[in-house]
């Protein structure tokens, strides 16, 4: 599951990721959360991976892995959300405590990195590359080609950095 | 299954523009409504880009829209549109002189709910309120069988005996927005797929008059010869989808899964996929999956056939019918059960209005509760909203 | 090849073929021309509803009697007044 | 090429006879005036109206060029898709173009058509509308359309109608139409020179005719080019053209016969010539007064 806000291409992201997984050759199934678009108000989009065909179209309760693109968007809800054993990208500057101990963060400072590179715009695209590295899921290579034939060449540095920088938190609870 | 490698991510609604400018068409016109809008923006890139020569025509409303292809096709070109819910309501008197006038328009309906109060979700009260206007009416689970199903639409549509308008269903968002993959065809496959048969035509050297109007004399058998017509693009179904290029995304009339379960689910559309993945996944072998492709003309004899075994039948309506005996499926069900001497205990079940998709957990306990109904066969119809309130009501 | 298919459909292929039913039977009067007074100038045809009026191989102006209606206009608009109304035999 | 003579038109029927039309049907002289005039080749689209009914009861037709109706409200929406899909027909070798020429009532153009008018005008297919106006639904019975006139009675304007006309015509030079024209059957030539000028003109061009209904305007069938004469020389029915904007009147009416003789000869006008419905009587007379001292404003505006 990604969480954004409106206008950070979250949908996009879901969309990229579900390409990288079909072209390594998984099923995949990507869908935004459905109703107006309105910018700036918080948006999900969820992506289903597997290794046989993927039949349902029920909604999304529980996730294995959620990336939420701002500190500010990680409530209690998504909190809740996300599965014994499963993985939060936490798009942040800073490394919060969670308040659940069964759950791994992963932490990227990707502001940081967009406005070193300025791409002030490519939030979505940083914090696949931190995906990427944080679940092994799906192959870095594939989604920097897809970023690269979308996006441009300059956004493949985009990439790369987050998927170098992104942290592992330990986590006390 | 279809080769992973050789697929695209594609939305629903993608999946329509791809092969509708595969199929080389001639002309479009829409206008915009949510969840089928990306559908005419993708095609009018590709008008723009030159990747597909035709006409694109932005009108002010669908009513002029459907009107639009009317013109269009009696010109003898060959015409898409597509629309959702309150535009088909719009649509709904040119749909009847669209079959009427035989012309072969292909239209894609994200299916979405009718107002009051405004929903841009899903369900199929849109088209269900235009079921008696003659179209052939398509409904697909996937962007795969969209994809499949809009190219053969136009051959079936087109087929000589027929020249009908024919409709192909994808729920709103949770098809026409979900992005899956797509196996597509090459170009040319598609074109040789799709020949083009000469029809009658507006032409100045064979000047002829559409549209005429009918006194008492002539009227009621052109009702019933455009039946016939209709019954007859049925039959043909199995031809023009034999000849099809890719033999896994060939129309059916209805596919069944699980096949030896005692008691039959039908359904049409998205939520087919959650009902195949619970039973698939969830050990129900009680119960077997009809998933119902084509509408109309309903497939009666090949539904007799798919439940010959069954004990009892869970039929699953996207739609409702106010102040009707049953919902449209679960009706055309019991007709046709009735029609074969069949007597089996019937669940109705109304689900998902307004784009409340069922979550896996609430198909669990449809079917859970389901079999409990059934056996106590207290009547021969029950009835269930499921996910009304929440729950299974 | 022929474009009409072996079906009955509401189209009508034969242009023009209401020349087929004859509507005399709406009219009360009928339009006569009075030879001497007319020039052929074929006002009485462009003002004629049907049209019901037509010139012969000579060149006269002839009335269709099979199809005019017998509405006035010729008579009235006939500038020699060569067209008179007269009633018909019942 | 201009039109001078009646022989110019002899031999160029659109329409047969044997149609269902009422006797001295105004709107099929304008029709086959229309018709007769036309350049093939062309396709002739209607909605739903008398012309629709009368032409072509099943197994008969009345067109002798190719026809279609769809319903009441598209007609322009249909011609819009004729037109552009012989557009791409022509460009792919399997079709060619035709002239597009829209035909219909004034219910079908100044009600319930006119949004489609108005998205095939704003954009801008190749096609000529024309409207017969008979000022009343006569199909269904003679009832009050946008188009009936102050005072008019019809069966649900009981004791005459209150609103004045739809100025149609400015509407569609709203719409930046390249030509815009009036018309009136009893000047055949003028009629038949505007279809061949508008013909010729690329975009969405629009003939309104005046269509006399000795049925729903009361009168004897003879009278129907009298009266559209009437219309023309009391100022009631102003003949005009408005080219890429520039107003023209055509037939200058320097003298105007009183109103009241075009009223006369209908029966459709007897409750407005009642004496104590003077009142509304003035209210006619100040309408047709006023726009076609609009009419002599705008035409000043643009000197030949």
């Amino acid at each position: 599951m990604f969480l954004g806000r409106g206008g950070q291409g979250v949908v996009t992201a879901g969309r990229i990721v579900a390409e990288a997984a079909l072209r390594a050759g998984l099923f995949s199934q990507s869908f935004p959360e459905f109703g107006p678009e309105r910018s700036g108000a918080p948006v999900r989009s969820y992506v289903r991976i597997s290794d046989e065909p993927i039949y349902t179209r029920a909604p999304m309760e529980n996730f294995d892995v959620a990336v939420v693109f701002e500190e500010r968007l990680l409530d209690s809800a998504i909190m809740e959300s996300v599965r014994s054993g499963g993985i939060i990208v936490l798009g942040s500057e800073s490394t919060p405590e969670l308040p659940r101990g069964d759950i791994k963060l992963f932490v990227i400072g990707a502001r940081r990195i967009l406005e070193e590179l300025r791409k002030p715009r490519s939030l979505n695209l940083a914090m696949i590359g931190a995906l990427c590295s944080a679940t092994k899921l799906i192959p870095l290579q594939h989604v920097e080609d897809i970023v690269v034939r979308r996006f441009g060449e300059e956004n493949r540095e985009v990439v790369r950095r987050a998927a170098q920088l992104v942290v592992s938190v330990e986590q006390t609870a | 299954m279809y080769s992973l490698t050789s697929s695209r991510l594609m939305t629903g609604n993608e999946a329509v523009a791809y092969a509708v400018k595969q199929a080389d068409v001639d002309f479009i016109s829409a206008y915009p409504i949510t969840p089928q809008t990306i559908i005419v923006e993708r095609l009018s890139e590709y008008v723009s880009s030159g990747e597909v020569d035709a006409e694109f025509v932005p009108v002010e409303s669908e009513h002029s829209a459907l009107s639009a292809c009317i013109g269009a096709s009696l010109t003898g070109a060959r015409v898409f549109t597509s629309t959702s819910s309150q535009g088909l309501a719009l649509m709904h008197e040119v749909m009847y002189i669209a079959s009427g006038l035989r012309c072969p328009i292909v239209m894609a309906v994200a299916n979405r709910a009718l107002s009051a109060p405004l929903n841009i979700h899903g369900d199929h009260s849109d088209i269900m309120g235009s079921r008696d206007s003659g179209w052939v009416l398509i409904f697909a689970e996937n962007p795969q069988e969209v994809y499949d199903y809009i190219i053969q639409a136009f051959r079936l549509a087109e087929h000589p005996e027929v020249l009908l308008p024919v409709a192909v269903n994808l729920d709103g968002f949770t098809v026409s927005h979900s992005s899956e993959p797509v196996a597509v065809l090459e170009d040319a496959v598609v074109r040789s797929y799709l020949p083009r048969n000469p029809r009658p035509r507006l032409e100045y050297e064979e000047p002829s008059s559409f549209g005429v109007f009918a006194l008492p004399s002539h009227y009621f058998e052109f009702k019933v010869e455009q039946e016939r017509v209709l019954r007859r693009a049925g039959e043909l179904v199995e031809e023009i989808s034999r000849a099809y290029p890719n033999s896994h995304g060939r129309l059916v009339k209805l596919s069944k899964f699980n096949e030896d379960g005692r008691i039959a689910v039908i359904c049409m559309g998205g939520t087919t996929g959650t009902v195949r993945h619970a039973l698939k996944h969830h050990g129900l072998e009680d119960f077997s999956l009809i998933s119902l492709k084509l509408f109309s003309p309903f497939p009666g004899k090949e539904l007799l056939e798919a439940l010959s075994e069954a004990e009892g039948v869970v039929v699953m309506d996207r739609a409702t019918s106010p102040g009707a005996a049953l919902p449209p499926l679960a009706s055309n069900v019991a007709a046709t059960l009735y029609e074969g001497g069949v007597s089996l205990p019937l669940l109705s079940v109304v689900y998902g209005l307004g784009g409340r998709e069922p979550t896996l957990k609430m198909v669990l306990e449809m079917l859970d509760k389901a079999e409990e109904r059934l056996r106590a066969r207290g009547r021969a119809v029950s009835r269930m909203y499921l996910g009304y309130g929440g729950g299974v009501a | 090849m022929s474009r009409r298919p072996e079906l009955l459909i509401p189209i009508v292929f034969e242009a023009g073929n209401t020349s087929l039913r004859k509507v005399a039977n709406w009219r009360s009067n009928r339009p006569v021309i009075e030879r001497r007074l007319c020039t052929n100038c074929l006002i009485c045809w462009i003002y004629c509803p049907e049209p019901a009026i037509y010139m012969d191989n000579a060149g006269n102006v002839q009335i269709d009697y099979d199809h005019c209606k017998g509405c006035g206009i010729c008579a009235e608009e006939c500038p020699r007044k060569a067209i008179k109304m007269v009633m018909e035999n019942v | 090429m201009q039109v001078s003579k009646l022989l110019d038109l002899y031999g160029r029927e659109g329409l047969s006879p044997g149609h269902s039309a009422c006797q001295g049907c105004g709107a099929t002289i304008a029709v086959r005036q229309v018709l007769l005039a036309a350049e093939p080749p062309y396709i002739v689209v209607s909605p739903t109206g008398c012309l629709e009914v009368i032409s072509t009861p099943y197994p008969y037709t009345a067109w002798r060029v190719p026809w279609v109706h769809v319903a009441f409200e598209n007609a322009a929406a249909v011609a819009s898709g004729i037109e552009a899909a012989l557009r791409v027909l022509e460009r792919k070798g399997l079709g060619r173009r035709h002239k597009i020429i829209v035909i219909g009532g004034d219910g079908g153009t100044f009600d319930i058509g006119l949004q489609a008018i108005s998205g095939a005008f704003e954009r801008g297919h190749d096609l000529l509308y024309v409207c017969y106006d008979n000022e009343a639904y006569m199909n269904t019975g003679i009832q009050r359309s946008a188009a009936t006139p102050i005072g008019s009675v019809t069966t649900t304007t009981p004791a005459g109608k209150r609103e004045r006309k739809k100025d149609i015509v400015s509407i569609l030079v709203s719409h930046g139409s390249p030509y815009v024209a009036t018309a009136s059957p009893h000047l055949w030539k003028d009629l038949a020179n505007k279809v061949r000028k508008a013909q010729s003109i690329e975009g969405p061009t629009f003939l309104h005719i005046v269509a006399p209904c000795p049925r729903g305007w009361y009168y004897d069938s003879s009278l129907t080019i009298k009266i559209a004469k009437l219309a023309v020389e009391t100022r009631v029915f102003p003949i005009y053209e408005v080219e890429n904007g520039k107003y023209r009147i055509n037939y200058l009416i320097s003298r105007p016969r009183p109103v009241e003789e075009y009223l006369r000869l209908q029966s459709r006008f007897a409750y407005l010539l009642r004496p104590e419905n003077a009142a509304l009587l003035e209210e006619f007379k100040r309408w047709v007064e006023e726009r076609w001292n609009q009419l002599l404003k705008l035409a000043a505006a643009f000197p030949p």
